[in-house]
């Protein structure tokens, strides 16, 4: 067993340019093709790079290119020519159309390939209709990258920024046998940080990348992770401990971090908490009355200020959170409930159902917040609509699986940006996507969702929008609940951590230790 | 008798218990020379273990123990420090080893760390003293376990290990009851043996008459904490003082014998609360109202019996 | 083996209340198998007091369990009253042996129950087996109770606050209450002070010539045995190496296991 | 127990009456269970009532509250004439009303705060970036989150176009705590009242405002029913398996034990979880279920052990014999002579299994797969006050204390039984 | 003693294939989807998946291909750690598992020694009831609990005398101790009652009055003749302690961020991670199975009255 001498309690290192932080766990996996969840895509930002990437408020700056070119269907990049593997080798086009093509394998089982479907020709070859070098992409030589769309894409560049868009290097890829990523030396590296050590479950440390083009930079030399927990309080304690120098605080600990005037933020991560409706046959909840009803009684207000009682979140009325580009400004008013016309509503829901509603089962995740607030609705439902609500309360997969299966009636649900357009939620209630666990069919909303993809950015795509927002309203195709924020404390000598709402977050990339700064 | 090795007078133990203190051991005086074997007999419960312990220093720390004298060789007794001189054999051969111990290195402690011998030495005598004791392949043997040992076997290594300390007195308590017949008569010739040779005295403790009138000099009879008779073998057995001892000659089977077995009804008085006269007269079939009323004198003489019957002349038939 | 010659039975017929035929017992199976008994033939006539001598694992306990069903054996045969006893004893052949044949025991504590009264104790064979109304049971109890110079208090009490003599005379109690012909006695002795012995001697004895009794009585003292038996088997290695007539055998023994154990006898006077 | 062993128990009760210790386990042990089951109808207060005007609320005996009347909390009217950061409204636990003057400034950042501030860099938790979107004057903020019966410290910072601050200024607010008159039934009867007194509580609140005392009540009941029902049927089918075991002896014996043994080797803990998702859950199932049955499968081993050593022990005491010999049926056997005393240990292991049961619950409750609300236990409890120990220790406390106590009652009364039964030391007592 | 340990070692071998088999079963019996994901997964890549860990088979032929594959020391890829052997995850994680609990188990044993011997030593006096309270009070609070305290108390010792103990973490001998401390205290408090009665029992025996007759010094006595016979039963108890403390250690590495084997394994269960579990399971349980042995070895060594042969 390695036993390393970690500066323990030094968070910041002025001398060193030394960051040390904690992570909630081990990141699953790095290997970018068929990453998913946010800790590996934390440490894909530092390590990799695609073609774009995401500047301040979210504009999109060069990263492996160094200009692009959007017309229509064509799209081409023109490649820095100092943009290098770790090992010294330029970054190639080749490299993107060799990992856009393995993404595509079904052998490679990448969850977000379909991340790629806007290429010409990436479904079908991803369903093995077409052989892979039928995708739309074409690598004119090192430098230059072409692709071609299926259909008028808005929103492509941003995609560019995705982990699944990052460039693989063949040689290195297949010299792994299968392998790749396993290990810290079994990966290679394109972006600001090489992972330098990685020892599984206990810690890594991600070393500035001298082959990096921008290495100029970046100023921290090394950032490193030597604790991997996910226990709040742990984590708060070994901040205040001076462990570490970046945490995210609970509503449990924040009143200790007030009390001990540490230096607090506050972030809006971008994602959407909502209930799901089953509409499948047999579900009392196809029922509009009745779902007009549940969502009349909910308190956004006491939810968020009460319940979840976590600062930062947000209630919301709106399925499209403010914050995505290209919708039109709304007030987002939040509807106080009205017990009067929730019975009435409920009374209708009666009469049309022939039946007095039967107990409802809510379908919810194993966290203690989730636990809260299935307990709240409960009791909620309970003393003004009559109406028992059963709580099921499933670990991880378990959840999914009775998801997927139809095996609620009522679901406490999250829902993350995956780019930086509405798409990314629109396309959640679209009647064919398996993420719309409720089945909610509407042809207009279809239609509306198809034709957004292919309109460019402009007053007919946000009214587009507003339409679809409309519907899911009127329908209450899902019922918006609240935009989870989250506070952290950050040491107060590190400055320019910047908080992302997709891919990785937070993003260290640019970060510095202002050494004259007194803590 | 020449002047005694071992000289106790007045020895009197007490014993707190969960019930209650218990007089375990009343005024007793005792006196072994060098050489002699005092058989010290009684039933179980009437102190003679007790006795034993004191002498050694066995007993617990919440026992009180006094003695007017007490001297071993002249030495002090009852100091509450180790007696370098008497060492002690006891009725289980199997709970006296350590189990976890090999029999050799238990035998050669004494020898180690009391007499200064080297390793080697203490291992070479140890094998010797083994094979004194008729131990077979003793070298091999010392290196075993006691639960590889049969209990005649056993009891031998422990009068080793008694050797190993090198006494003058050895004190034996019960060492053959738990033992099979025969190997019980072997375990007694070779303490007369070792007795003789070494002229080691030699308290030995037990409830059977039978067995040490062949081995014994002196007997001494404890009944109910006290000594009741003490004379030579001969005198106790042909013609015994205290009706108590002759209770218990008159239970054995004598040979060519088919009267009835002369059983003693009753049972010994609670020693939380000793009579303060005579202990036996509860159950004695001569019990006279002196005995209940005062306890009877013991003269000191070649036969000596704590009885009003013995001390007054008279006899009995 | 020697004949059984110029012998004074005592008991009231010469007719055998139990014959042991060639009984043979191993522990064990296979290579590891050991014989404890070996071609074992005793009689016992009604009446008489048998002695069964020898040193520990020599197999007398285990004869004495073999005749009682305790254990079954594997080959011989076992006669009570010239009736074949089965090898192997169900609920049904003990309840049917009971009035016939009782056992005492060596240990007296672990032979009585420590979590049951004496009446529950001296209550238990009558309850198992008897058409006695409770109040006669209780009654019958309280007689033996007597009899073994206990008092009828002492029915109450646990076994734990009695002594060793005491606790044995229950145990005897226990094993005559249904009067059975037999009473196998287990080293009944060996576990209890002189003067105790001599009172479970005379007891034994003393039942003996009031009931009739027959006893086959196990025990390494071979003085007590000679006081006791009028008859003696001595056994070494799962075979009987002798028996006959106590004075016969004790004082003229034939065998050198026999001398050896007489010798090393430490007989009085 | 029959009339005749009856002796043992009493003798038994006796000695367990005279041992202080074991008698103050005892007493605590019906203390707790009457707290569970009676407990209920001596405080009968709704365990699943939320309140979400005292949300984490220390121990009190009646709070006094400000009665608010039926108003639109996020309404703000403020005079225009105002020159600084300042309250609409008398400022309470239901909402805190700030209004302040948008002078040359794009945007306000607000901040609020425990602590007085010291700087710009320690202003507390920051509430929003709010900027003005009319032609008013005056921009205002209603605060709702979790505002306790305390003293705050709003800070509002003024912004540029870049969002640089500019300056800011701090507001002392005291919060006085406030019910809505619509949370308060009898509110008819003292109509306009303007301060009313809270039902007591007298343990405190939890995170949703429910009566911690009725929680304790309703947890107890899921704890004490692991802690009893699983070990009870556990150890009884251990030891019957056992003493089967033991009484059959030979093949039989062997056959049984060595699967025993098996189960025995199955890493405890693990399969304890791998059993309690395996089994599943359905839809308001509490969970109690799966884990009894886990537990039941994983726990016999032990019991049938010690019995079957202990069976195989007294088949070789010489009463066993005597009792063959007075022709005593096995069932007999088993029942008269054995279950005496094989009883003891039985009830000694059982009541160290308690304990060593209501811990694995509240294990499990720590790693998120306890039981499944509303129901309740003393562990999930104890796991979801752990992250307030330093801000509300009575959410850990009470519930962590309970623990403690069944646990403490349960050795003192075991190793009291265990002294109780030991024969031969209640001899040497008496 | 050979033919002994390998007969132990072939029921061990049974045992371990019991154990795999319940587990195999256990696992297949929980309800849920292991490849369900956040995000749907396309029915054509939920078909790769399947296909890839083999779970498009049936399930003797998955029984009996998992079986193979064990035999062969091969516990297959994780679900959820992409690309990473099962094997490696044992290899990387349960050494620091097991040294946590050998620390944990020192901890226990050292510690019950001593406060064992002591409270015998004062038997029925005030040292005696302190130890025996402690005990009780340390076996009556929750282990998570007990950890969180724990931990808060030494960020309030840093805090105030500036000391840099660390919190959390694994990789120094400082980081060890006080998640050890914590692993290995319910193990303490039951060996030291058993410590102190087998003592109180070792006492009483006749061989320490030999001893004591044989004229040899108290610490002599203590240490050859008492010690040694009075660790016997605590002894035989270590072979359940290693089992509760190496599998009972993930309350511990989660509250203490240490990278054991027992988090992983949690965080299995809460996946579904499929291969991951089963590894586990199948690696903890043979472990416990040579512990056993060991410990029963080691028991013999120490005791030889117990004499190795087919007496269970």
């Amino acid at each position: 067993m390695p036993f390393q001498a970690w500066a323990v309690n030094h968070a910041l290192d002025t001398d060193t340019h030394t960051v040390q932080l904690a992570l909630s766990t081990e990141p699953p996996n790095l290997n970018s093709l068929t990453s998913t969840d946010s800790v590996s895509f934390f440490v894909l930002l530092h390590t990799q790079e695609g073609l774009l990437s995401y500047g301040d408020n979210d504009t999109l700056v060069g990263g492996v290119a160094e200009s692009w070119q959007m017309d229509g269907t064509q799209v081409s990049f023109t490649l820095r020519d100092n943009a290098r593997w770790s090992d010294g080798k330029p970054v190639t086009a080749q490299d993107f159309l060799f990992a856009w093509r393995t993404a595509l394998d079904r052998a490679t089982a990448s969850n977000y390939a379909f991340i790629l479907y806007p290429i010409k020709n990436a479904e079908k070859v991803h369903r093995g209709e077409l052989p892979p070098t039928a995708l739309g992409v074409y690598a004119d030589d090192d430098r230059h990258l072409r692709i071609e769309l299926e259909q008028p894409t808005a929103y492509f560049l941003s995609l560019t920024t995705f982990a699944t868009y990052y460039p693989l290097r063949e040689d290195f890829y297949r010299k792994q046998q299968g392998r790749y990523a396993a290990d810290a030396d079994k990966l290679l590296y394109n972006g600001a940080f090489i992972l330098s050590q990685w020892t599984h479950g206990a810690s890594l440390v991600m070393e500035k990348n001298p082959q990096y083009w921008n290495a100029a930079n970046t100023k921290l030399n090394s950032i490193r992770i030597p604790h991997i927990t996910n226990d709040a309080n742990t984590l708060f304690n070994l901040f205040q401990s001076s462990e570490i120098a970046f945490t995210e605080l609970s509503r449990e600990t924040l009143p200790q971090a007030l009390q001990q005037r540490l230096y607090i933020q506050s972030f809006l991560n971008g994602m959407l908490n909502y209930m799901e409706f089953n509409f499948r046959e047999e579900s009392p909840l196809r029922n509009h009355a009745l779902r007009e009803a549940i969502s009349l009684v909910i308190d956004r207000q006491s939810l968020v200020n009460k319940v979840i009682a976590a600062p930062g979140t947000r209630p919301t009325a709106h399925f499209f959170p403010a914050w995505l580009p290209g919708l039109a400004p709304t007030a987002n008013a939040i509807p106080a409930p009205d017990i009067g016309r929730a019975i009435t509503a409920l009374h209708t829901a009666e009469k049309e159902l022939g039946m007095q509603v039967p107990p409802l089962t809510l379908l919810i995740y194993d966290t203690p917040s989730a636990v809260r607030q299935a307990e709240y609705l409960q009791r909620v439902l309970q003393q003004t609509l009559g109406i028992q609500l059963i709580i099921d309360k499933q670990i991880f997969k378990q959840k999914l699986a009775k998801l997927n299966s139809g095996d609620f009636d009522l679901a406490l649900s999250a829902w993350g940006p995956d780019y930086n357009d509405p798409m990314t939620f629109a396309d959640l209630l679209v009647s064919s996507n398996a993420n719309n666990h409720g089945r909610y069919r509407n042809e207009k909303y279809d239609n509306l969702v198809m034709q957004a993809a292919t309109l460019p950015p402009g007053a007919a795509r946000t009214d587009t929008f507003a339409a679809m927002q409309t519907i899911i309203q009127q329908d209450i195709a899902v019922l918006p609940l609240t935009e989870p924020g989250i506070i952290y404390v950050q040491n107060r000598q590190l400055q320019n951590v910047k908080r992302s709402r997709f891919g990785g977050d937070p993003d260290f990339r640019h970060a510095y230790i202002d050494g004259q700064h007194v803590p | 008798m020449s002047h005694p090795a071992l000289q106790i007078e007045a020895l009197s133990v007490t014993l707190p218990t969960a019930r209650g203190i218990v007089h375990a051991v009343r005024n007793v005086n005792l006196a072994i020379a060098a050489g002699e074997m005092l058989a010290l007999v009684g039933e179980s419960g009437c102190g003679k273990s007790v006795t034993a312990q004191a002498i050694m220093g066995l007993l617990p720390d919440s026992a009180r123990t006094h003695a007017h004298t007490a001297l071993f060789n002249k030495q002090p007794l009852l100091t509450g420090k180790y007696q370098k001189n008497i060492a002690m054999i006891f009725q289980n051969p199997m709970a006296t080893f350590n189990p976890v111990l090999t029999i050799g290195y238990q035998i050669a402690e004494p020898l180690r760390l009391l007499h200064g011998y080297s390793r080697k030495d203490a291992e070479h005598e140890t094998v010797r003293l083994l094979e004194r004791m008729q131990i077979a392949d003793a070298r091999q043997k010392s290196l075993r376990y006691a639960h590889e040992f049969s209990g005649g076997m056993l009891q031998r290594a422990a009068i080793a290990m008694a050797l190993a300390c090198k006494p003058e007195l050895l004190i034996a308590d019960e060492p053959t009851t738990a033992l099979d017949v025969s190997t019980q008569a072997e375990v007694m010739a070779l303490l007369t043996e070792l007795r003789v040779e070494k002229n080691l005295s030699m308290l030995f403790i037990t409830h059977d008459l039978g067995l040490v009138s062949h081995h014994a000099d002196r007997i001494a009879v404890m009944y109910a904490g006290e000594i009741i008779e003490t004379a030579s073998t001969s005198s106790v057995l042909d013609n015994p003082a205290h009706p108590y001892t002759r209770a218990l000659l008159a239970a054995l089977p004598i040979r060519h014998s088919n009267a009835r077995l002369a059983a003693l009804e009753g049972s010994p008085p609670d020693l939380r609360f000793p009579p303060p006269a005579c202990a036996f007269a509860e159950r004695c079939a001569k019990a006279m109202p002196i005995c209940i009323q005062q306890s009877p004198p013991v003269v000191e003489q070649h036969h000596a019996a704590r009885c009003w019957l013995h001390n007054t002349g008279h006899t009995h038939e | 083996m020697r004949p059984v010659v110029g012998c004074t039975i005592r008991g009231t017929h010469m007719n055998k209340l139990l014959r042991i035929e060639k009984l043979v017992k191993h522990f064990g199976h296979g290579k590891k198998a050991v014989t404890v008994l070996n071609h074992v033939d005793l009689d016992i006539h009604a009446g008489e007091i048998v002695g069964l001598a020898g040193e520990s694992g020599s197999g007398k306990s285990t004869l004495a369990r073999c005749i009682a069903g305790l254990h079954s054996y594997d080959s011989g045969a076992v006669y009570f009253q010239d009736a074949l006893l089965p090898k192997k004893f169900s609920a049904v052949d003990f309840c049917q042996q009971a009035k016939k044949l009782q056992m005492i025991f060596q240990d007296p504590l672990s032979s009585l129950n420590p979590r049951l009264t004496i009446g529950d104790i001296l209550l238990e064979p009558l309850r198992l087996n008897s058409d006695l109304s409770a109040e006669m049971q209780e009654q019958l109890a309280i007689q033996w109770l007597q009899r073994m110079s206990l008092k009828s208090s002492d029915l109450s009490r646990y076994p734990h606050s009695f002594s060793g003599g005491q606790l044995q005379r229950i145990g005897i109690a226990r094993a005559l209450i249904r009067q059975p012909q037999l009473l196998i006695c287990d080293e009944p002795i060996s576990a209890l002070d002189v003067s105790v012995q001599a009172q479970i001697i005379n007891l034994l004895k003393d039942l003996r010539d009031e009931l009739g009794l027959t006893l086959l009585f196990i025990g390494h003292d071979l003085a007590m045995m000679r006081y006791l038996c009028d008859r003696v088997a001595v056994m070494h290695q799962g075979e009987i190496v002798e028996q006959g007539c106590t004075t016969d055998v004790l004082e003229h023994p034939q065998h050198a296991y026999t001398r050896k154990l007489v010798n090393s006898s430490p007989i009085f006077l | 127990m029959d009339e005749q062993t009856g002796n043992l128990w009493r003798d038994v009760r006796h000695d367990i009456a005279h041992n202080p210790s074991a008698m103050a386990g005892f007493i605590l042990m019906l203390l707790l269970v009457m707290f569970c089951v009676t407990g209920k109808y001596v405080w009968p207060v709704d365990p699943a009532a939320l309140d979400l005007t005292q949300i984490s609320q220390p121990p009190h005996l009646g709070l006094k509250t400000l009665v608010i009347y039926p108003h639109d909390t996020q309404k703000i009217t403020a005079p225009d004439n105002i020159h600084s950061l300042q309250l609409a409204e008398p400022a309470h636990t239901e909402a805190v009303k700030l209004v302040w003057p948008i002078n040359d400034a794009r945007s306000f950042a607000l901040y609020r705060h425990t602590l007085p501030p010291s700087g710009l860099q320690d202003l507390g938790l920051p509430l929003g970036i709010l900027s003005p979107t009319t032609s008013s004057l005056t921009l205002g903020y209603v605060d709702q989150l979790l505002l306790e019966n305390r003293r705050y410290f709003y800070s509002l910072v003024s912004l540029d176009n870049n969002g640089k601050p500019l300056g800011y200024q701090t507001l002392a607010v005291d919060v006085a705590h406030a019910t809505p008159a619509e949370n308060l039934r009898d509110i008819k009867n003292i109509a306009q009242t303007p301060v009313y007194e809270l039902p007591a509580h007298p343990f405190g609140t939890d995170k949703l405002g429910r009566d911690l005392l009725a929680r304790l009540i309703e947890g107890g009941r899921t704890s004490l029913f692991i802690g009893f029902v699983a070990p009870l049927l556990y150890v009884l089918f251990g030891s019957l398996y056992g003493a089967m075991a033991g009484y059959r002896g030979g093949r039989i014996d062997t056959a049984m034990m060595a699967f025993a043994d098996f189960v025995i080797a199955l890493p405890f803990l693990l399969f304890v979880i791998l059993l309690r998702i395996a089994f599943g859950l359905g839809a308001g199932d509490s969970g109690i279920h799966a884990l009894l049955f886990a537990l039941l499968l994983l726990s016999w081993p032990n019991s049938a052990r010690l019995v079957r050593a202990q069976v195989l022990q007294l088949r070789n005491m010489a009463y066993v014999d005597a009792a063959r010999l007075q022709g005593a049926s096995s069932f007999y056997i088993v029942w008269r002579h054995m279950l005496p005393n094989v009883l003891p240990s039985i009830l000694v292991t059982l009541s160290f299994a308690v304990p060593a049961a209501i811990f694995t619950e509240a294990f499990l409750s720590f790693i998120g797969l306890g039981v499944v609300p509303p129901a309740s236990s003393w562990g999930s409890m104890c796991n979801e006050g752990l992250s307030t120990l330093l801000t509300h220790p009575h959410e850990l406390l009470f519930p962590a204390a309970f623990i403690s106590l069944t646990v403490l009652s349960f050795n003192l009364f075991g190793d009291g039984l265990r002294d109780a039964l030991d024969v031969q030391t209640r001899e040497a007592r008496q | 003693m050979l033919n002994y340990t390998l007969k132990r070692m072939a029921t061990g071998l049974i045992t371990i294939w019991f154990i795999a088999s319940a587990t195999f079963l256990a696992m297949h019996m929980v309800p849920g989807d292991p490849l369900a994901d956040d995000k749907a997964v396309p029915p054509e890549i939920r078909a790769a998946l399947l296909e890839y860990y083999g779970l498009d088979q049936p399930l003797s032929v998955q029984y009996l291909r998992f079986f193979n594959n064990m035999l062969h020391g091969d516990f297959g890829l994780s679900f959820t750690q992409k690309n990473r052997a099962v094997n490696d995850i044992i290899r990387a994680h349960f050494p620091v598992s097991a040294m946590l609990g050998c620390v944990a188990l020192l901890f226990a044993a050292g510690g019950a020694m001593v406060w064992g011997a002591f409270a015998a030593r004062f038997h029925r006096r005030w040292p005696d009831y302190l130890v025996m309270a402690i005990v009780v009070a340390s076996i009556s609070v929750p282990g998570f609990v007990f950890a969180a305290l724990a931990q808060i108390a030494v960020l309030h010792i840093n805090q105030r005398f500036g000391t840099q103990f660390p919190l959390a973490g694994w990789g120094t001998l400082q980081q060890m101790l006080l998640p050890a401390l914590v692993l290995g205290l319910g193990t303490m408090a039951y060996m030291t009652r058993l410590m102190r009665s087998s003592m109180l029992d070792v006492q009483q025996a006749q061989y320490i009055r030999t001893a004591r007759a044989k004229g040899l010094s108290p610490a002599r006595i203590f240490w050859v003749h008492k010690l040694r016979n009075a660790v016997l039963p605590v002894l035989s108890t270590l072979g359940p302690a290693i089992a509760a403390i190496t599998t009972g250690g993930f309350v511990v590495e989660t509250v203490f961020a240490i990278p054991g084997l027992g988090r992983y394994f949690v965080q299995a269960v809460q996946q579904l991670d499929y291969t991951v579990i089963m590894g586990t399971t199948v690696f903890y349980g043979s472990f416990l199975v040579l512990m056993v042995l060991v410990v029963d070895l080691l028991y013999a060594l120490v005791d030889p009255r117990i004499r190795l042969q087919d007496d269970r």
